[in-house]
């Protein structure tokens, strides 16, 4: 099958960055300003490829066309090779994702990427492994993109190094190399079952498996499923989360914010679609399952908001909070919740972020020189690339530095609370009235989780209130802390795509039940990524 | 043609390698194997090794009968003294002095005495001249060291250039 | 065979995971080790066993059927690989924990 | 319409966008928004004060049922008037009561914003909307109070304020949702008609309990009502604003907006009124007490929402009414006593009625304005306060439910009126009255015109409506009922006078109860500190209380509930992973298939036993003897390796021997910064029971997970293999892909993908093992040489002849020269690999793997400067072009218009040679090569390097003279 | 008969090398010295590539040559390694 | 898995005899480790393997593929090449640590360092 050269537009977002990252390791290390420049473009360059599948999935999707299409990788058919679906959620993702890194890589390029060596490549790398992850359409291949992504967040994480992060992420590495144990177990298991490893195929062929393999195929999904829930921070598999987060530099924790949705992402993608059909035993699989695990979550994340001491790990349970607020609107398993839970993280996921660039700016007063020490060079032939020298210190010190910061840490806050007037308000709205707008009865677990919404609100209204008066109101004799107008601008920019989300939450919520119904009804994931012949021939098999 | 092919054996070896390696010796494979033999001399110019400085290749044939010989003998001396009942049996170390002083000539002389069952290359001092071996079965110290000098290193003095 | 394989799985995870909750970080390490056999050996297997069987086609195209599964052993190969990162990597962040510790507790304190 | 709702946002960005000096700029925008917007609401009026509700939607998230409405309506009307009225004279006031240097802009920001939300608030015509609003208004609300956040008292009271109505908003929000569920619509017009349904459903209660949680808190009703006298350190004109017009009176605004669906039924008669009249009382008895004079104002404000609340729980439409109208006199009253207090504060310096005294000689106009403002909030004839009082009273006297509250009602509602006449003779008597003060900390006089200004509009008003209540408030107060009541809507009269009423006799009695009470007790209450009965119950003090006990509990909570701790968290891990594998089994039970097993090879058994020999060898010595654990695991792979060749699977083999030969080296350049670690350094205490319980308790973990995954593969491997997509492999290898191999195909071919991702894994990793080891900060005692060079060095430099580096020079001597003439068989063996991959066993990763095999030979034998003055080892280069390789043949497919990674092959006639099979996924697998030396290179290389590099902060004493022997 | 008189034989070899390679298991866990682990370990590689021969005998493959061509090469590696961190303390200098 | 290749008796009689001595060689050796009393005895001991069990082996698969292809297949000389290569250096390397590490413990087994 020939391809028109726009086709191959799903493939970029793979392959522009891997591709950047490796030119940039044929520079020489000095080289920075040319490797930022290439970073930039690259993220730009993604960013505007986001944005282009995106509009194509709306308007093919709108339009009532298919709005997922398949990319067949090597040109073999699916359920042979490999294939890269945009639809609706990956679409999302996407440029979810690439909202992330352009703003994440503005913000580092004033002062942190100098924190340590190769931070442009690694971060590309990062991006490579994310829409890799959100792209593909193979178990395996799905595996092969969680170490990508992986990987390069064991680099970015220790990036700047120092017992912190290093301790961290020795935590980091050794619980997710164990779980990336537990992924090939389980889908070397769904292999040994069923045969297949395109996520389609498995649609189609999990509803037929019978008897006493159903036991197996169960146990590796089980076991594949901890491992999503490990990366998603579910309570009690997520304890390493809000530690590892609090210890990376800024602009990577803001990064970092769609890293543990990508467990969410393919929890949603692979449970969806391979149980999704609503029959036999596929029904409800392991439904309670996520939404009990998400309660807890839910309750483990808004205890810690309230025992949190530093702004980091407060963002860091908030990230478990919102982890667990959408794995408990995944497991209610009404498809009305699907939209407002997909609502609720994009718009965490950038309140996070933003969070996450802010709040290293508030707390910057704070910077203990001893820790510096720890990380400075410790061998002669360190090149100087500490975090201060060559560069001026001096930023462009806005007059109104504190309103801004303060402005921002509220806005963040009431994002997080899921307060007016950002979209944290509409997404929590939106959540609640799927889980109390259906069905016959508010069950005590609906209950459960409008409760837990609201108290984790509350407790983020508190932990925020707290810290904010402290850091901003409360008068003391610390210095002003320096802002640079490019440090401003993506927290803005963040802040400013929340706002739209909330303007125009009419048309993006639209968005969001498309992609909601499209996970429910897979058929058209399904139809896109394998031949029409070969649906037919296995719908008419028992 | 030194240019070129900075050592011909060695070319010669991995071109032979290759064949075996691929078990045909077609044309193509030929022409490969030559092409990646040449490359892998390349890249040995470029570790810069000591040049082996070689004398003459008569004694060569002699010198391996000799360990094969020993060899098989020595594989039925330590394979008994394995086998049967411990007896009064002394293993020690021995020092002798040499007189070889090429590298390579010593490297031939190490691989043979370790590649022998019995005997043990354990150390060769530069400043000495002296090297120390192992011998599992020690019944005549002397004869061991002429066992080495006389039937080995003389051949290696044969061998490679002073 | 396939009881033996299953066992020396089944030990080789034991192994590896009992290590894996030891407090040191060299402990830990080997651990990871022996699991990522055990799990390479487990992905293997569940292309099921074939004795004397490589998937090797040719012009002269045996049954298929007859050969070894190639989609495992390539799942392995890639598997392999990875490990072979992660082990590298793990080792020297817990040799820059040792640096930046002080000891080679997991969690960079000591007294069990 | 919209401009009303949106012109103070606007303006509020503006006035936050003002520079900070800007005062003027800034408060006559303000005041200038304030007007316009009365002036369009005034011009609305003719439409609402028919009867009928104006509408105006934007359509925001239809498939929510949400959409912004603007529903205004008789209600509305008045309470958007009130807002933005009382709000123009706040402005008026604020102008002139701020410091010239504070920077009000920000002010004027804030109290724009906090209009617009209210305004928000009272014109939503969706529930939703309102809540949204609501919190706003919380938000808003938050930072006025805060806006001198200089003050501690500000900071927490602004804190306690939001946390408690944002806390209540949020409560409302699930009600609100409840409602929503009910009537199927948030509209609020569907809402209303939906009464008999709400009333019917099963969720009404908690719908309602939230909602009144919800507006109870806005309003501060008992037990809420902490916050309110908190938030008294905001700046005044704050305070005259939040808690007359606006803030508090938004709790009553939905209970009002919502009294048709939710009163009427015991549940909400039992809970308003019981809560009403607890605030009442509770406020009006704090009241008394109170010496600040702010604090009196807002206990008062406390007390009168409590009787709001009251009226609004009786459920009869007259309550309705006089609730109302209370709600309109209250504001009216309440804001000009904060403003007056605000004058007495801002010329004196202080609020403190026991400091204040006799003002009424340098302020006579402010003290007359506070009279009547005073007169009406006690509730004294020819003031709005006395009409709805009367009202009030006339229901208090009204059977409504027969219950005991019914009963007891008209003595309450005395005494509460009486305790209500009391603190307003008092705040009068002792502020205006008796001698000169002394001490003020400013000398007294009368404040400017401007100032008194809003407060003597705001009296006017009361008295106006006090002596002629139907011309004035009339016709307003009726629209509001209307819209409110409907069809219910009563007949009632705004009369002043009613003859000689049970009503009036209470109120009379009341007058003297309490005019008598301060007569007697007014030494007395100025001597209290704290309020009595209620003293014990400082609602900051324990609502701080409980916030650190819940700040602690969840420390606690959290040390219990989670781990910072590596080894729980994998325990946990492995548990629920085991658990998880297990649970099918339980459902299903576990069977092992009937697929004919493979014959056991001996052989194959016996590399097991010391393959599992080998592992449990390393499980046991891997915490005192690293060394020999390496080698044990190196054994245990070994047996894996030969169990790849005899299961068929080659290319497995290969891989994993190579990767072991890497792995071991690997592990040892790590071994040598890790220092020693001997038994004898454990302390005995380790033999203590919780320890080896722990390691019980890990070795039955560890057991369950080896024989879990045991079961779990023995039941796969004896079942029949399924139709798998192994089969197409197998089929189209050699015709599709070009290879005999079918493992190579797949890897370079059907599945590249995976490929090009694992090798950037394995890029990836080498950057981020660069990266930290350039800062690498070893472990103190493994900074200096190992001890074997510094003795042999030592050794060396002691003895005749000899140099430092000779022992080493002698022991590689002669290895050397064998490494390094097998480097270039190595080398050939790699391209071996390489090239024959495609058709047999081999390929990209293990030749990569090969050649950095023989690169680490030639590392071990020549050491690090030895090979890196010879070679030029750019291992990162070489990565970024393998990378580069490897995507742009996959990229060369573009060019012939298929996807990426489409290979092509096919055989090329070259003289002499013959066919030679060309295929493009071996020019991938080049690619791979390249990567997988560049990556293992760059890892080796840079632990390596760690050796030669000089440590800044200790010399490398590599020649330490040290005892010992050689 | 001739095939199962060399199957038998082929078989019995790897039942022999089987045994050998439980020695060099006893060396390796045992020891008693560091130096006596690697010479098992090097011991048990050489072992192993002798069993995989005589498995390449018994199935009449070359295939499975590579691998044990592997370790008479490179098996040495791992040996190099571990010895000369025993001397020196460290591998690559 | 009893199976072999099918092979002329004469040469597999050969073959049988070749791999099952060349076997038997390599387990003498292994035993040698188990049995020998110090490590400088016992390093003589897997020299058996590396060279007669290899030789042997080696030579039965020569041998047999020989046969199985009717021409000659020789590659397996690779192996002994290699091994004889190779396990000397293993050998060498690791006897002069073990003499460095018993001479710095005072083992009196061991010729003392000449000064
Ligand atoms: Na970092
Ligand atoms: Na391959």
């Amino acid at each position: 099958m020939k391809l028109a050269l726009a086709d191959h537009l799903i493939v970029a977002p793979v392959l522009l960055p891997l591709a950047a990252s490796a030119l940039m390791l044929l520079f020489d290390e000095r080289q920075r300003k040319a490797k930022s420049f290439v970073s930039l473009l690259t993220v730009l360059a993604l960013l505007a490829v986001a944005l282009i599948l995106f509009q194509r999935v709306v308007s093919a999707g709108f339009d009532g066309g298919p709005a997922a299409s398949a990319y067949h990788l090597g040109n073999w058919p699916a359920p042979f090779g490999i294939v890269l679906v945009v639809d609706w959620l990956s679409g999302l993702m996407l440029l979810v994702t690439s909202i992330l890194a352009v703003t994440s890589l503005v913000y580092s390029l004033s002062r942190w990427e100098r924190a340590g060596p190769r931070f442009h490549a690694l971060f590309l790398l990062q991006l490579m492994g994310l829409n890799g992850a959100f792209l593909t359409g193979d178990i395996f291949n799905l595996f092969v993109f969680f170490e990508v992504l992986l990987a390069a967040s064991y680099g970015l994480l220790l990036h700047g190094s120092g017992p912190a992060r290093v301790k961290a992420g020795l935590h980091y590495v050794s619980i997710n190399i164990m779980t990336s144990l537990l992924f090939l177990i389980g889908a070397g298991m769904i292999y040994g079952v069923t045969g297949t490893l395109n996520m389609a195929d498995l649609a189609l062929r999990i509803p037929l498996v019978q008897g006493a393999d159903l036991a197996l195929l169960q146990s590796g999904i089980a076991v594949l499923g901890v491992a999503f829930l490990v990366k998603a921070g579910m309570w009690p598999l997520g304890f390493w989360l809000p530690a590892t987060y609090a210890a990376a530099v800024p602009p990577v924790a803001a990064l970092f914010a769609i890293l543990s949705k990508v467990g969410i992402y393919a929890l949603m993608r692979v449970y969806l679609l391979l149980f999704g059909g609503k029959v036999g035993w596929t029904a409800n699989f392991g439904e309670e399952w996520l939404l009990y695990g998400g309660l807890a979550t839910m309750a483990f994340g808004t205890i810690g908001l309230l025992a949190a001491r530093t702004l980091s790990r407060l963002a860091g349970y908030s990230v478990i909070v919102s982890s667990g607020t959408l794995l408990a609107s995944l497991g209610v398993g009404q498809g009305a919740v699907l939209a407002g839970a997909l609502f609720y993280l994009v718009s965490s996921t950038l309140g996070l972020s933003a969070f996450y660039l802010l709040l290293e700016l508030i707390e910057r007063r704070d910077t203990d020189p001893g820790v510096r020490a720890v990380v400075e060079p410790v061998f002669e032939d360190e090149d100087t690339d500490a975090l201060e020298e060559g560069e001026s210190e001096v930023g462009v010190v806005i007059p109104v530095t504190i309103a801004i910061l303060g402005g921002g840490f509220l806005f963040c806050a009431l994002l997080l609370a899921g307060m007016p007037p950002l979209s944290g308000f509409v997404a929590k709205f939106a959540i609640m009235h799927g889980v109390m707008g259906l069905g016959r009865d508010i069950s005590a677990a609906a209950w459960t989780l409008v409760a837990l919404l609201i108290i984790s609100g509350l407790a983020t209204i508190v932990a925020t209130s707290r810290a904010g008066i402290d850091l901003i109101w409360t008068p003391s004799d610390r210095p002003q802390p320096v802002l640079r107008l490019w440090e401003a601008i993506p927290v803005g920019l963040l802040l400013l795509i929340c706002l739209g989300l909330m303007i125009f939450a009419g048309p993006v919520m639209r968005y969001m039940e498309r992609t909601g119904r499209s996970l429910q009804d897979r058929d058209g994931y399904i139809h896109a990524v394998l031949p029409a012949e070969s649906m037919a021939h296995r719908e008419s098999q028992p | 043609m030194k240019r070129w092919i900075p050592y011909p054996l060695l070319a010669a070896s991995l071109l032979l390698m290759w064949v075996l390696l691929t078990q045909s010796p077609s044309i193509g494979q030929l022409v490969l194997g030559s092409a990646v033999a040449l490359l892998a001399t390349w890249a040995m110019t470029a570790l810069r090794p000591e040049r082996v400085k070689i004398r003459s290749l008569r004694p060569v044939m002699r010198l391996v009968g000799i360990v094969i010989i020993d060899i098989v003998r020595s594989n039925i001396a330590v394979a008994r003294i394995i086998l049967l009942p411990p007896r009064n049996r002394i293993s020690d170390f021995v020092s002798l002095p040499l007189d070889l002083r090429d590298p390579h000539g010593l490297a031939v002389l190490a691989l043979i005495i370790t590649a022998t069952p019995g005997t043990m290359w354990i150390h060769f001092d530069r400043t000495k001249e002296t090297l120390l071996v192992h011998v599992l079965d020690l019944v005549d110290r002397e004869a061991w060291i002429e066992l080495i000098k006389g039937r080995y290193e003389a051949l290696l003095l044969e061998i490679f250039d002073q | 065979m396939e009881a033996v394989l299953a066992i020396a799985i089944g030990v080789l995870t034991a192994s590896g995971v009992w290590l894996i909750l030891r407090p040191r970080t060299f402990q830990v390490i080997i651990g990871l080790s022996l699991v990522s056999y055990a799990v390479n050996l487990f992905i293997y297997a569940m292309g099921r066993l074939r004795v004397d069987a490589p998937a090797l086609t040719g012009a002269e195209q045996a049954g298929a059927a007859s050969l070894s599964d190639p989609v495992p052993q390539a799942l392995v190969l890639t598997a392999i690989v990875i490990s072979f990162a992660m082990t590298a990597l793990m080792l020297v962040v817990l040799l820059a924990a040792r640096g930046l510790t002080g000891t080679d507790h997991v969690d960079g304190e000591d007294g069990e | 319409m919209w401009a009303i709702l949106l012109l103070p946002f606007a303006g509020s960005l503006a006035a936050a966008l003002l520079p900070t000096t800007s005062r003027n700029a800034a408060a006559l925008l303000a005041g200038a928004i304030a007007l316009l917007c009365v002036g369009s609401l005034a011009m609305l009026y003719p439409a609402v004060a028919g009867g009928d509700a104006i509408r105006s939607e934007l359509e925001w998230m239809p498939a929510f049922g949400l959409d912004l409405l603007i529903r205004l309506d008789g209600l509305t009307w008045v309470f958007a008037f009130l807002v933005l009225a009382i709000g123009f004279l706040v402005v008026l006031y604020a102008r002139y009561y701020m410091a010239t240097e504070d920077p009000v802009p920000r002010f004027f920001s804030f109290l724009l914003a906090f209009m617009g939300s209210m305004l928000g608030l009272v014109l939503s015509g969706n529930l939703i909307q309102l809540v949204f609003f609501w919190e706003l208004t919380s938000l808003f609300s938050f930072l006025l109070i805060g806006y001198w956040h200089h003050n501690e008292s500000a900071r927490s009271g602004a804190r306690i304020a939001l946390l408690v109505t944002a806390a209540g908003g949020m409560c409302l929000l699930v009600g609100v949702l409840l409602i929503g569920r009910i009537v199927g619509s948030y509209d609020l017009d569907a809402v209303l008609a939906a009464a008999d349904r709400i009333k019917g459903s099963a969720l009404y209660l908690p719908a309602l309990i939230f909602i009144l949680i919800g507006a109870f808190t806005k309003s501060a009703q008992f037990p809420f009502h902490f916050w309110l006298p908190h938030a008294m350190g905001a700046p005044t004109p704050v305070s005259a604003y939040l808690h007359s017009a606006t803030m508090v009176k938004a709790g009553i605004f939905v209970l009002i907006r919502l009294w048709p669906v939710l009163a009427g039924t015991d549940a909400w008669y039992l809970i308003v009124t019981t809560t009403g009249l607890a605030t009442l009382l509770v406020g009006a008895w704090a009241a008394i007490f109170q010496q600040d004079l702010k604090g009196l104002l807002a206990y008062s404000t406390i007390s009168h929402l409590g009787l709001i609340t009251l009226l609004l729980g009786l459920g009869s439409p007259l309550a309705a009414v006089a609730a109302i109208f209370h709600t309109l006199n209250h504001a009216t009253f309440k804001a000009s006593l904060f403003m007056a207090v605000g004058i007495v504060d801002h010329e004196t310096g202080t609020r403190d009625l026991r400091r204040l005294s006799g003002l009424y000689r340098f302020m006579p106009f402010t003290a007359t304005l506070a009279m009547v403002a005073a007169a009406a909030m006690a509730g004294v004839p020819l003031l709005n306060g006395f009409l709805s009082k009367e009202m009030f009273l006339a229901e208090a006297l009204e059977n409504h439910r027969g219950t005991i509250i019914d009963e007891a009602l008209p003595f309450i509602a005395t005494t509460a009126l009486a305790l209500s006449v009391l603190y307003s003779v008092r705040f009068i008597h002792q502020g205006f009255f008796g001698p000169a003060p002394t001490g003020l900390p400013r000398e007294p006089h009368e404040a400017p015109f401007w100032m008194r200004l809003p407060v003597e509009v705001l009296v006017l008003a009361c008295l106006v409506v006090g002596i002629m209540p139907s011309v004035t408030i009339g016709p307003f107060l009726h629209m509001a009922v209307e819209s409110v009541l409907g069809d219910a809507t009563p007949r009632y009269s705004l009369a002043i006078w009613h003859g000689f009423t049970r009503p009036l006799a209470l109120s009379v009695a009341a007058l003297i109860f309490g005019g008598v009470g301060y007569a007697i007790f007014r030494d007395r209450l100025n001597a209290f500190t704290a309020v009595p009965l209620m003293g014990r119950l400082k609602g900051r003090r324990s609502f701080e209380v409980v916030l650190a006990l819940i700040v602690s509990g969840a420390r606690r909570l959290l040390a219990l509930t989670g781990t910072g701790k590596l080894q729980p968290q994998l325990r946990l891990l492995v548990i629920i992973a085991c658990l998880a594998g297990l649970l099918p089994f339980l459902r299903y039970g576990y069977e092992p298939g009937d697929r004919p097993g493979v014959l056991v090879d001996p052989g194959f058994a016996l590399i097991w036993l010391v393959g599992c020999l080998c592992a449990i060898g390393a499980a046991w010595q891997a915490k005192f003897h690293r060394y020999a654990a390496l080698i044990l695991m190196a054994g245990a792979g070994l047996a894996s390796c030969v169990s790849f060749v005899w299961l068929s699977a080659p290319d497995l083999a290969l891989t994993q021997l190579l990767v072991e030969g890497v792995t071991t080296v690997l592990l040892l350049l790590g071994l040598r910064w890790l220092p020693q670690r001997h038994p004898e350094m454990l302390p005995r205490t380790r033999r203590l029971s919780p320890y080896r319980l722990r390691r019980g308790f890990d070795l039955g973990i560890a057991i369950a997970a080896g024989a879990g995954i045991a079961l779990l593969s023995y039941a796969v491997m004896t079942r029949p293999l399924p139709n798998s997509i192994a089969g197409f492999f197998l089929e189209n290898a050699y015709p599709g892909g070009g290879g005999k191999n079918v493992v190579n195909v797949i890897l370079v071919d059907f599945r590249a993908f995976d490929t090009l991702g694992e090798i950037t894994v394995l890029a990836t990793v080498g950057l981020t093992v660069f990266s930290l080891l350039r800062r690498f900060r070893p472990a103190v005692e493994s900074v200096r040489a190992p001890e074997q060079q510094r003795v042999q060095n030592a050794f060396d430099d002691r003895s005749e002849g000899r140099e430092v580096g000779d022992t080493r020079a002698d022991y590689l001597a002669i290895p050397r020269i064998i490494m390094q003439w097998l480097s270039p068989v190595i080398l050939v063996f790699a391209v071996y690999l390489l090239v024959r991959g495609h058709d047999l066993p081999g390929g990209g990763f293990a030749a990569g793997v090969t050649m950095t095999l023989a690169l680490l030979l030639q590392y071990m034998a020549f050491g690090t400067r030895g090979v890196e003055a010879r070679l030029r080892v750019r291992p990162m280069s070489w990565v970024g072009l393998g990378l580069l390789i490897a995507v742009a043949t996959g990229a060369g497919a573009w060019l012939f218009g298929y996807p990426f990674l489409t290979s092509a092959f096919g055989y090329a006639d070259i003289l002499v040679i013959g066919k030679v099979p060309l295929a493009s996924a071996l020019l991938f697998d080049v690619g791979v090569f390249l990567v997988v030396i560049g990556a293992t290179a760059l890892i080796l290389t840079v632990l390596a390097h760690q050796s030669i590099r000089t440590p800044l902060t200790r010399p490398r004493s590599d020649a330490e003279p040290e005892a010992g022997e050689l | 008969m001739t095939t199962l008189m060399l199957a038998l034989a082929i078989t019995a070899a790897q039942i022999l090398l089987g045994l050998a390679m439980l020695c060099t298991a006893y060396r390796i866990l045992t020891g008693p010295r560091a130096q006596d682990r690697v010479l098992a370990l090097d011991t048990f590689y050489v072992n192993a590539m002798l069993l995989l021969l005589t498995f390449g005998v018994q199935t009449g493959r070359t295939v499975y040559f590579e691998a044990a061509l592997i370790i008479a090469l490179l098996g040495f590696v791992g040996t190099v390694a571990l010895a000369k961190f025993l001397m020196r303390g460290e591998v690559i200098e | 898995m009893i199976q072999a290749p099918d092979l002329p008796l004469w040469a597999a009689i050969i073959v049988a005899f070749l791999i099952f001595s060349g076997a038997a060689m390599t387990l003498i050796g292994s035993i040698g480790l188990l049995r020998l009393r110090t490590f400088y005895e016992r390093v003589h001991a897997p020299t058996l393997g590396t060279s007669f069990g290899t030789l042997l082996i080696c030579l039965a698969s020569v041998v047999c593929f020989s046969v199985l292809r009717s021409r000659p297949s020789v590659h397996e000389i690779l192996i002994v090449v290699f091994i004889t290569l190779t396990a000397p250096v293993s050998f060498m390397l690791l006897g002069r640590a073990a003499l460095y590490r018993d001479r710095i413990e005072g083992n009196p087994e061991v010729p003392p360092q000449a000064q």
